[in-house]
Formats: C-alpha cells, structure tokens, sequence
C-alpha cells in the first residue's frame, strides 16, 4: 500500500505565477498524507514504548501541516533536506512507511538498512537528501544541493528545513549569505515550533520574529500559518516560484507545534498541560478535515474511512519491521567506501 | 561513605566548586531550567539562580569562544556540551583560543576552563552522535583530558578540573550516568594525571578508561574463573598520561592490552603502545595489544553498533592472542 | 619614550550623555597617536622587506583614525579585542612601542615573548586581550569579555574589532545573537575597509550596508566614516554609552581603507594604482592635521615636529627590537601550563 | 619529462581534471580572482571561467557544507582551504557530514569530494596558523588522508583523488609549492594508499611524509657520509595505510624511525608504530623510535620554531639511538 498518492502530483507548482486551484482529490490526498504521518508516528511512539525503537525518536505530532504543505508544492524532482525530525518529510516525499519503520527498528529493510536510525532517514529516489543530527549542519548541505541544481541547468529548487533553535547555529548564517550571494534556488524552511527542546524562542533567539534573519542579508522573507495547510502552500508557493523563476533564495518561517516532547525521551516539564491542549484545539489536521467537510469537498465519513486506511498503513509498516530481519554482522563493513571506487586503472586485471 | 551515581557525583562535584568560588558558572544547552539533557546539573540553578547557571541558544562555537573570553577575564566557565559529539561545531574555538591563548601571549592569560560533556557510543544514536573525540584534543599541546569512569573519581577529578588554571576536556560516559558507587563526601580531590589501578593481578596489564574500564573488568573477571589474573589500569586522564603507573604494571606483567573506545587510527591507544614498547622493549613478552572500536562510522542498529564496541568478546579473544 | 600620551585619558568617556569637547592638548594626542602608527608600521615594513620580521605582517596604513579614535572614548579599564591586523589597537590601547616592535622581531622582550608575532599581540595590563589570527575567532572571545565585565559587575565595557570578511563567519553570527539576548556591554566594530585580501565587500557579502547583520537581532547599529577620527569618536560614544548604561550591545560598520597589500606577502593586483591614490588624498592623519590647523589647535610646524617625534619612537622601536635577544631555546617549553596550576593540595611538599 | 614545481604539478592535475570532468570544480578564498593565495590555482579562472572556479566568502562550514551538498547531488566539489589551519571551524562538516553521509544512508550517496590547501609549520605564522591536521582527519572512519612529498605525487595523487567517489583530505605543504623535481605529462595517476620507497638502504628504515620526508631524505644523505644507510619510505597516503610497504622494509632493516609533524600524543606515527610492533615484533631489534613536533604550541619565532619541529638534528640524535 503505497503511501504517496498519485494525485497529489497534480497539485505541484509548475512555475505558473498563481497556485492553482486543488481539485478535490488533490485535496484529500493531501489530508490522508497528514494522516498517514501522524498514525505512523503514533505507531512509532508504540513501538519506542515497547523497546523496539532506539536512541532518539523525534515525533511530529501537530507539524504535519508543514511537511505535507511545503512538499505538496514541489516537483518530484526538486530536492528535499531536514533535521532529525525527519520522519514525516520523508513519507511526504513518497517514501515507504514499511521501509521508515524497518529504518527505526534498525533493520536491513529500513530506508538507510538500519544505520541510520530515526534520525537519518535518506531516500535518494525519492530526492530526499536526509535525515541530520547536528542542529544546522543540514542548512549548508541543502545550499549545496540547490548549488548543484543551478550548476547543472535544470529548474529544480530546495526545501531546507530547520528548527527554530537551529537559527542561531553559525553554519545557517554562513549559508544563507553564500545562497543570497550566488542567488541559489532554495527555501529555508524554519518549522518554528517555538521550543528548542525545552528553551523557548524569546530565551534563545534575539530578533523575533526570526525572519529577520534574512534582512541581513537581503533575502527574501515569508512567514506562514503552520496549522494551516493552504496558507502554508500559498506562501510555500510564492518562495518556491522565486527560487524556480529567478533563482533566489528565501527565509520562511512557518509557525507550528509539537504535541510530544522534544523526543520521546522528553518528559517536557517546560509546558504545561493546558499550553499543549490550547494548542491541540488548532489541530492542523481536524482543521482541515473541517475545512474540506465545510466545502463539501467530502464527508465525515468518507474522511474517516481515510483515518482508518492510514491506521492500516502505520500497523502494516509495524508488522514489515517487527517481521523484517536484524542486518548481518557483515553490513558493519559495507557503505564506508564507494564500490566503484577503485579508479579503473588500478583496478585489479581479471586476467590476474 | 555514601553511594552515589557517576551522575550524582558530578552534580556534587559541580555544586561545591560553585559554592566555593564565586567565579564558577556553568553554561550550556539545557542546563539550567530543563537541569540538564543528562541531569548532571540537576538542582544547581535553584541553587545557584540564573546568572550563574546558564541556558545558552545552540550555539556552540559563540558560547565556547565566549567562555574562553570570560576565563581570559578572569571567570572559571564550565562549559556543558549535551554531548562531545556537538563539540565539532566548537574545534577551533577549543583547539585556537582555548588551548593556544596562554601561550601565544607569553604567559599573560589563564584560561581555567572545564568543557565537559557526556560522550561515547552504545546508546544507538547513529554515527552523528557518538563519538569519542578524546585523542582528537589529547593532541593539542595545552589540553589537557580527563575520561573517568567512577563516580568517585567523576567527582575528585571534576573538582580539580574546575580548580585547574588550564583549559580541560572532562569527557564523561552516557552510560556510565546511572553507575552507582563509593564516594567520598566533602572536600575529595583526584589528582589530575594519576591512573588508578582497579584490578590488580599478574598475568598481564590491562590499559584502559571511561566505558572500556568497565568492560575490561568484566572481562577481567571472567578470566578469573580460568584462572587468568589481569591487571586493570583505568588511565582516568588521557593526558598528561600517567605513564610510570603502566610502566610499573607492565615491567611486572610483561604483557600489555589495551581497551578504547577510540576508533583506531591513532586513537590514544596507539600513544600508549608506541611508548611502552620504546621504554619497556626489553621487558615486553609479546606485542602491546589493542581493542578498540571498529574503523566504521556508527551503525544506529543495536546489534552492529556491540560489534563496533569494544566488547567483551573481542576483549577476551584478545587476550587469548595476547597470552599464546 | 612611552607612547600614551596621558592627555588622551581625559578625553575619556564617563558615560555622560554628550562626548565632550576635546582640549586642545588632547586634539593634539589624538593626532600623535595616529602618526606614531603610521611612522611604527612604516618601520616595520622596512623591517619585514630586511628579512627581519618573518611570517605574515597585517599593516594598518590609512585605517589609523579607526583604532585611535574609537579607543580614545573608552576608559582604561575598559577592554579591547581584535584581530590579526592589531599593531595599532595595542600602540593605542599603550603598548609600549619597543615592545611591539620586538614582537614582530620574536624577540624574548616582546609583547607576547616572541611567540605570538605581528598576528597575535596581547597586553594583560593594558586590558588588550589580542591579536588573534583565526578570521571571526575573537569575537566569541570580545563577547565573554563582556560577559565577564557584566558578571563582575564593572561598568566597564568591551569593544570587538573584525574586519568586513569576518562578518561572514559563522562564529561573529552565533556571538551576535549572545550579546544581543543577554544584553552585553560589547561594542562590536567592523573595520570595512571594503576588501577581505583580494575580494571586494560586494563579492563576498549579500546585503549592504553590513549594519543589516545587527538587525537580525534587533541590535543596535550604526556607522561612521573611518577617515575621520571626529566622526568615529562621536559615532563610537555613541555605542560606548548605550553599552555602558544600558548594557546594550552595538554593531558599528567603520568604512576605511588601507593602502597597503592585505599583508607583506600581498601585490595587491586587485586594486588599481588610481583607486588607491584617491583614497590616499582622503587621508585620516592629514585631514586631522588640516582640521587642526584650521581650528588654530596647533601649527604646521608643531604638527610637524610630532612627526620627528614619532619618527623617533619608530626608529627607537626597530634599534631596541633589533638589539634585543632571541628567546632561549628553553622558553619554548614555558606558557603552555599555568605555574600555579599545580593545586595546592598536591603540590609537593617542601619538606619532601 | 618536465620539470615542475610542486604547485606547477598541482596546477596541472587540477587543469587536467577539469578538462576531463565538466562536474569537477573548485571553490574556496581567493581561488579565482587573486589565483590563489598560494597561487596553486593559478590561471585556472581564465581558463575554466566563475561557474567552475569560484571565489568564496570566509565562511569554511558554509561552503564546505555546500560542498558536500553538491557531492551527493552529483558534483565532484574540490574545496581549497586557504590552509588546512582554517579546515577546524569546518571540522563537523568534514566529520560528520562529508565522512558519515554514504554509511548513515545505507550506501545511498556518494560524496566525491577533494578537500584540499597548504598545511604544516616552519613559516613563523605561530600556533593558530601551523597545524597539521593529518591525525584529526585519518582518525575518522570513511576519510582517505594524503599528504603528498614531491611534485610527481602532488599530480598523480591528486588526480586520482578527484576521481575517488568519497571523500578526500589533501594536505599540501606550503613549504614545498615551490620545489621542483620531474613530473611525467598528462594522464598520470598515483594510486591512493600506496608508499613510495623514496631511498633505499639496509641499516634501518625511516617512514615519513611530506615536508618530513625531505627532513628524512637530507639526514639520511649526511649520514650515509658514514656509511650509515637508510631506507626512506615516504607514506604519501596516511590512510589507508600501505602496511605491507613498510612491513617489507622493516622484515629486513630490523629497525624503524618515525619522522612526523604532527604533534606527538596520538599523530599518525604512533599508529604505525603500534601496527609495527604488533605484527612484527620479532623482526624489531630495537624498539620503534619517532621524531615528531614538540609536544607544544607552535611559536612564532625562527629558532624556537625549528626547535618544535622535527629537525635534522634531532632525526639524527634519534638514529644514533635507534642504532645504538
Ligand atoms: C550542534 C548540536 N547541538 C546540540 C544538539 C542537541 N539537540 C538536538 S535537537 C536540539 C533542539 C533543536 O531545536 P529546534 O532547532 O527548534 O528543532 P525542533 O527540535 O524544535 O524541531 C538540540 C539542542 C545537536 N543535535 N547538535
Ligand atoms: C577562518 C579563517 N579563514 C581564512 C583565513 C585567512 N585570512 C586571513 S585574513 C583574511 C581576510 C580577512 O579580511 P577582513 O575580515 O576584511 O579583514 P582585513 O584583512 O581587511 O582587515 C583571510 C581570508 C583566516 N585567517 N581564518
Ligand atoms: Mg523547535
Ligand atoms: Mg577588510
């Protein structure tokens, strides 16, 4: 059961100058993807609990919006890179959920053959470029690959995601003055989720709001909605044609939440309670099921059925994983070095 | 004397020297009102308020290099990383200013700084997140680097870390957090630069710190049971290396392995071995051993990151090698 | 022949809410200072062409009214940072000129012994913290200074000096944001004298003028013009003032040039002869000596006896540099431990 | 053959390459306009224009994260740190991105990337400016370390690196760019992680690199004026290490010397030296020695300079005793 629906192709930006208008399928496929994201991290959180999930396991509850949103402008092609919070930008992307959870149980079928863990998620099919640990050192990587885009001619652009926290890294500074100089295709994606962990934004950033951060370096900035999933394409949109029409970069700063702890080994003293749930009433989510009932784009129950299919999806994945073999002792020697890369001409003859 | 984990005493060690001396502050990601990622600074800013324990933003390289300014002033800066492993985003500030600062000022400035943070693998946090930079500082003339792997010494060893007039890498163990034992109350003070021998026997010498100590143990007991009698050095300090302690052992043993974490390249180990067969040549009844980490990235996947380890079975193997 | 003038002192800032009006006698310091720079580095850079001074040799020729008129509103006590390029921050800050010429000799009567060199001077009485060769390292360090002095409780305040390159390190972003949250008494000076070695500021920095870098973080900015030592003192009271009542950090963008290659080893093609010529009429110790003589401060003939004077001090400095000793081989082995580091508790007992 | 400087051969490998690779380009301070600081890049802006020689802001962990970025997007990147000095406020990119990327994704990308500038002492540009990294960088799991001697090396090994499909440290010597032996023309490929036996000689064999291999070289020419014959290995690569060279040398000499740069506690040396000892302990006849830098800052003055590096002097003192 593939978790990519084929419709949400169609509602990918093609450089026109206005966001086209969804169609109702593409709609719904873009709430079945923000469901099958939050069962699968529901499902992940399960599996932590029981001990078959290790190490750190950031969830995304409450941010679904911005994955699905960002990605759900973009073209196949175009290029994907993120933190350690990771799992929902790769399922967007259209990778596998079975291979997502095998990734966390460590296993041979994950999506990095169960070296990279939760953490590093990696899909080069699917131009997903990862799944990174050290806060910001993704920002430059992503610079890069919109570097690559513009030196190689093609149209293709960047999404580069980032915490909030993650701003006041030097390496996000260093590489959005070098995207702003060279004019490189890529959007910087702040999915400010107002913690650093346990710090909140006012206590760790100068500047608010955080698309300030650009000013320096005249770039262009955009904040956006991050419970709500068409202001988050509107304005995805916009930085998105910039990048794809004129070759420019942008800051956007899309405000969101987190429902878990920082990572499921967070017990998250620094919120309380009501602070979670005033903000799980602003469910992104529930607000667009609400939205697509209101517009009568589909029913209730017809949304339902769809939560029950994206439940199917995450317990499938579950059981591919829970099924799915540990890698041979072996594996620990593979993917250190490149295979080919003996240069031909010292390579040893097949004549001996 | 009291029980404590490695933890607990850190958290004492930490605690007293701030009492003691107004000019200790701590800063880092998450040490103060979340107290701590690893709890290691658990109560201190109920105790010591905000100027002196320190939230700081992710910001490695800014607030290493600010600690570094402030010792140059005349502050005692401990400086938490969440783990070693976000010290790369901070080298040049602790290899350039840190280590360098006294010397290429002729002598004019102290830099009494302590970088202290949890380190090491096993906790399957993928290759990003576990590393065991102690030789990469051990290098840098002017450092000087403490592994222990007790909570007594976790807590003599801080103590006089934080007393130091010179910039330390205190590299403590994720694993060893919870590890409970003996430790002395009050003023306790470890000697920086003294190994400690934890295990005394004659068959021949093990060299080792942090996790690996534990694990050389481990091993050491079983190989009791076959009656084979190991000598157990924990180094505690990296450097300066207490090399008279393992000359001692090993012009008695005539034997030598040693167990690190380091991935092999010239990891410390390779230090140790290159001095012990230059001054004990003659003493030396086979080759210095060592067991070490794989050279490989870290696996995230359990069962291949216990084979990157240096684990017991290696060890054992090892030493089978090492008395044939 | 110290080179302080102690009249300087009194044009010192205490945090009165106007700069106040120099004395004569202090206009006339100011000028002193600025061409004992001058004529010191002139000598240097006879000395570096003898094969006397060895390595990299960072000249400060037509920035001199930068360090000397931001340095004369600050107090003592107060501390000075900067980096590479800092033969004039220590002769200002009063460095005794025989001892910064001995450094660039590596003589063991050198500011720092002999072993830290033209890029890493240092004057622990004369609270200048270096001389420091990493582009952007000090500014982490000049923000802890400031954090130091808050610390303490001093109402003393820090200023950073970088060049316009530096701006685009990762480290000067991080250090920012610091000073800026925790409101720190530091005072960070760009010296744009519009190339970092051979790359124009354009070429190397999105966003102009680089004061934008301080909006980021809702700091405080400002400029000044650097050829003009009035206008930089008043520019830098102004940023001296809010540091010390306020605590508050400044970013200040100085605009300057220098006439001579990035270092010794430098031919400089970048720039063309004309380019250098006009900013040479443009001069900051000539245009203070105009000034001077126009405000009827002083003459051109006692002006001009400043200059044999300071022709003295240059040429004192290179005979007592040259006359001095090399360091003992032993001293290579000192200044890497603090003496008193063995701790009391171990030290050995003098009864054995 | 032609007779070029060490950066001539280096030049000419980065021409050929370029030429050969439409992918292939180099960035980093002062490369284009000014030809590069050391000028090892000259005329190449000319000839291959601003797409593909790039001037860049200093900003080390921006463009070598970009870099690495543009690796795994397909690009083969070549990056000119100004010196490797500068490579520390880089350090996580290098370690945690270019060297983990291909492992942490199962294989999924390459990173073809040349890292690649001047490094090393004796230019009195003091500790911040002097270093040599060799031991940071080979220590990491996934990072190939080349260090290039002589000009025909410079060429062959640094074509190949920029055909290598991972991730490669290329430390040049500044203090060589301008020495001049013969290089052959065009296509001339070295093999990555091969030594080169640079003298040959029976009495004992001395392991070097770079600008210490020239030190060895010249000690061993003064004293084979009494007769004393020294085989002399240069390394070229650091890692992957050629044991089976220095193995073959050492079977038959018995004896070995270490000549090395770096800082002692844990350089490169030691690792050979470990290696050595352990599977060749019975061929040793006297322990391994090293001459290696000072265990100290660097100074910036001559004397104490020369004093810290690893000198003829003490490379002769050290064989006296070796031999003894
Ligand atoms: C350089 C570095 N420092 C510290 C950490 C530890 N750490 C991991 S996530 C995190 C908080 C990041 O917060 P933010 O950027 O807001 O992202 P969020 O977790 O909210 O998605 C910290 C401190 C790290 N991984 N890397
Ligand atoms: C991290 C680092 N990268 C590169 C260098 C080499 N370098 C020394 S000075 C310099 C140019 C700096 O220009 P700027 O900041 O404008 O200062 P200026 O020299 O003009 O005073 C460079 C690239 C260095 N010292 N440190
Ligand atoms: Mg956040
Ligand atoms: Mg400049």
């Amino acid at each position: 059961m593939p978790a990519a629906d084929p419709a949400v192709k169609n509602a990918k930006n093609n450089a026109s100058s206005r966001l086209p208008d969804l169609k109702p399928v593409e709609k719904i496929a873009l709430f079945r993807q923000m469901l099958i994201i939050r069962r699968f991290e529901e499902k992940a959180k399960q599996a932590f609990t029981q001990g078959k999930i290790k190490g750190f396991c950031h969830l995304y509850n409450g941010q679904e919006a911005v994955a699905v949103g960002t990605i759900s402008v973009l073209n196949e092609d175009d290029a994907v890179i993120t933190a350690y919070r990771d799992h929902a930008h790769a399922l967007t992307r259209g990778s596998d959920p079975n291979a997502c959870m095998a990734e966390l149980f460590g296993r041979i079928t994950g999506c990095s053959r169960g070296k990279g863990g939760s953490m590093h998620f990696f899909d080069a099919k699917r131009h997903f470029y990862g799944g990174h640990g050290i806060v910001g050192g993704q920002i430059p990587l992503g610079t890069g690959l919109a570097f690559a885009q513009k030196y190689l001619g093609t149209s293709r652009v960047t999404l580069a995601y980032m915490g909030d926290g993650a701003i006041n890294q030097g390496s996000v500074h260093e590489a959005m003055n070098l995207a702003a100089l060279w004019k490189l295709p890529v959007v910087y994606i702040i999915e400010n989720n107002e913690y650093s962990m346990g710090t909140s934004q006012a206590r760790s950033s100068a500047g608010d709001p955080l698309t300030k951060r650009a000013g320096a370096f005249d770039m262009a900035a955009i904040q956006a909605n991050g419970m709500d999933i068409d202001d988050v394409r509107a304005k995805t949109f916009e930085a998105v044609s910039l990048a794809r029409t004129e070759s420019l970069p942008t800051l956007m700063e899309i405000r969101t939440y987190r429902y878990f702890g920082h990572s499921m080994s967070d017990p998250g003293k620094y919120r309380s309670k009501e602070e979670i749930e005033a903000r799980r009433r602003n469910d992104p989510i529930e607000l667009y099921k609400a939205r697509l009932i209101e517009q009568k784009v589909a029913t209730e129950e017809s949304l339902n059925a769809i939560d029950e299919e994206a439940l199917a999806i995450a317990q499938a994945s579950y059981d591919f994983a829970d099924q799915s073999a540990d890698p041979e002792i072996e594996t620990v020697f593979e993917d250190i070095f490149a295979p080919e890369d003996q240069i031909a001409e010292f390579r040893p003859s097949p004549h001996g | 004397m009291p029980t404590l984990t490695y933890r607990e005493a850190l958290n004492q060690a930490l605690s007293e020297e701030m009492e003691r001396d107004e000019r200790v502050m701590l800063m880092g990601e998450e040490v103060a009102e979340y107290d701590g990622a690893y709890k290691v600074s658990e109560g201190l800013l109920k105790k010591f308020g905000p100027k002196r324990i320190i939230d700081t933003p992710i910001s490695e390289t800014g607030f290493s290099g600010l600690a570094v300014g402030a010792a140059m002033y005349g502050l005692r800066p401990i400086v938490e990383f969440m783990t070693w492993s976000f010290s790369l985003v901070a080298y040049d500030q602790i290899v350039n200013n840190a280590a360098q600062v006294r010397y290429m000022s002729g002598g004019q400035f102290s830099v009494p700084i302590v970088f202290r943070g949890s380190s090491g693998g096993g906790l399957q946090v993928g290759a990003t997140h576990s590393h065991t930079p102690e030789n990469w500082y051990a290098n840098v003339p002017a450092l000087t680097v403490i592994t222990p792997a007790f909570p007594d010494d976790a807590k003599g060893l801080l103590k006089s870390a934080i007393r130091s007039n010179n910039p330390v890498c205190f590299l403590e163990n994720e694993k060893l957090y919870g590890y409970k034992d003996d430790v002395p109350e009050g003023e306790y003070l470890t000697e920086i630069g003294k190994a400690r021998v934890r295990r005394e026997g004659s068959d021949f010498t093990i060299v080792s710190n942090s996790g690996s100590t534990h694990r050389a143990l481990n091993a050491a007991a079983k190989l009791a049971e076959e009656g084979i009698n190991a000598e157990v050095i924990d180094l505690r300090t990296i450097k300066p290396l207490d090399f008279d302690t393992i000359a001692a052992s090993v012009s008695r043993t005539n034997r030598l392995l040693i167990v690190e974490e380091n991935k092999p390249f010239a990891g410390w180990g390779a230090q140790v071995a290159y001095q012990v067969q230059r001054e004990l040549f003659d003493d030396l009844d086979a080759p210095v051993h060592r067991v070490t980490s794989l050279d490989v990235p870290q696996p995230y996947n359990g069962r291949l990151e216990q084979a990157v380890l240096p684990n017991e079975d290696r060890i054992i193997a090892a030493v089978r090698e090492l008395l044939a």
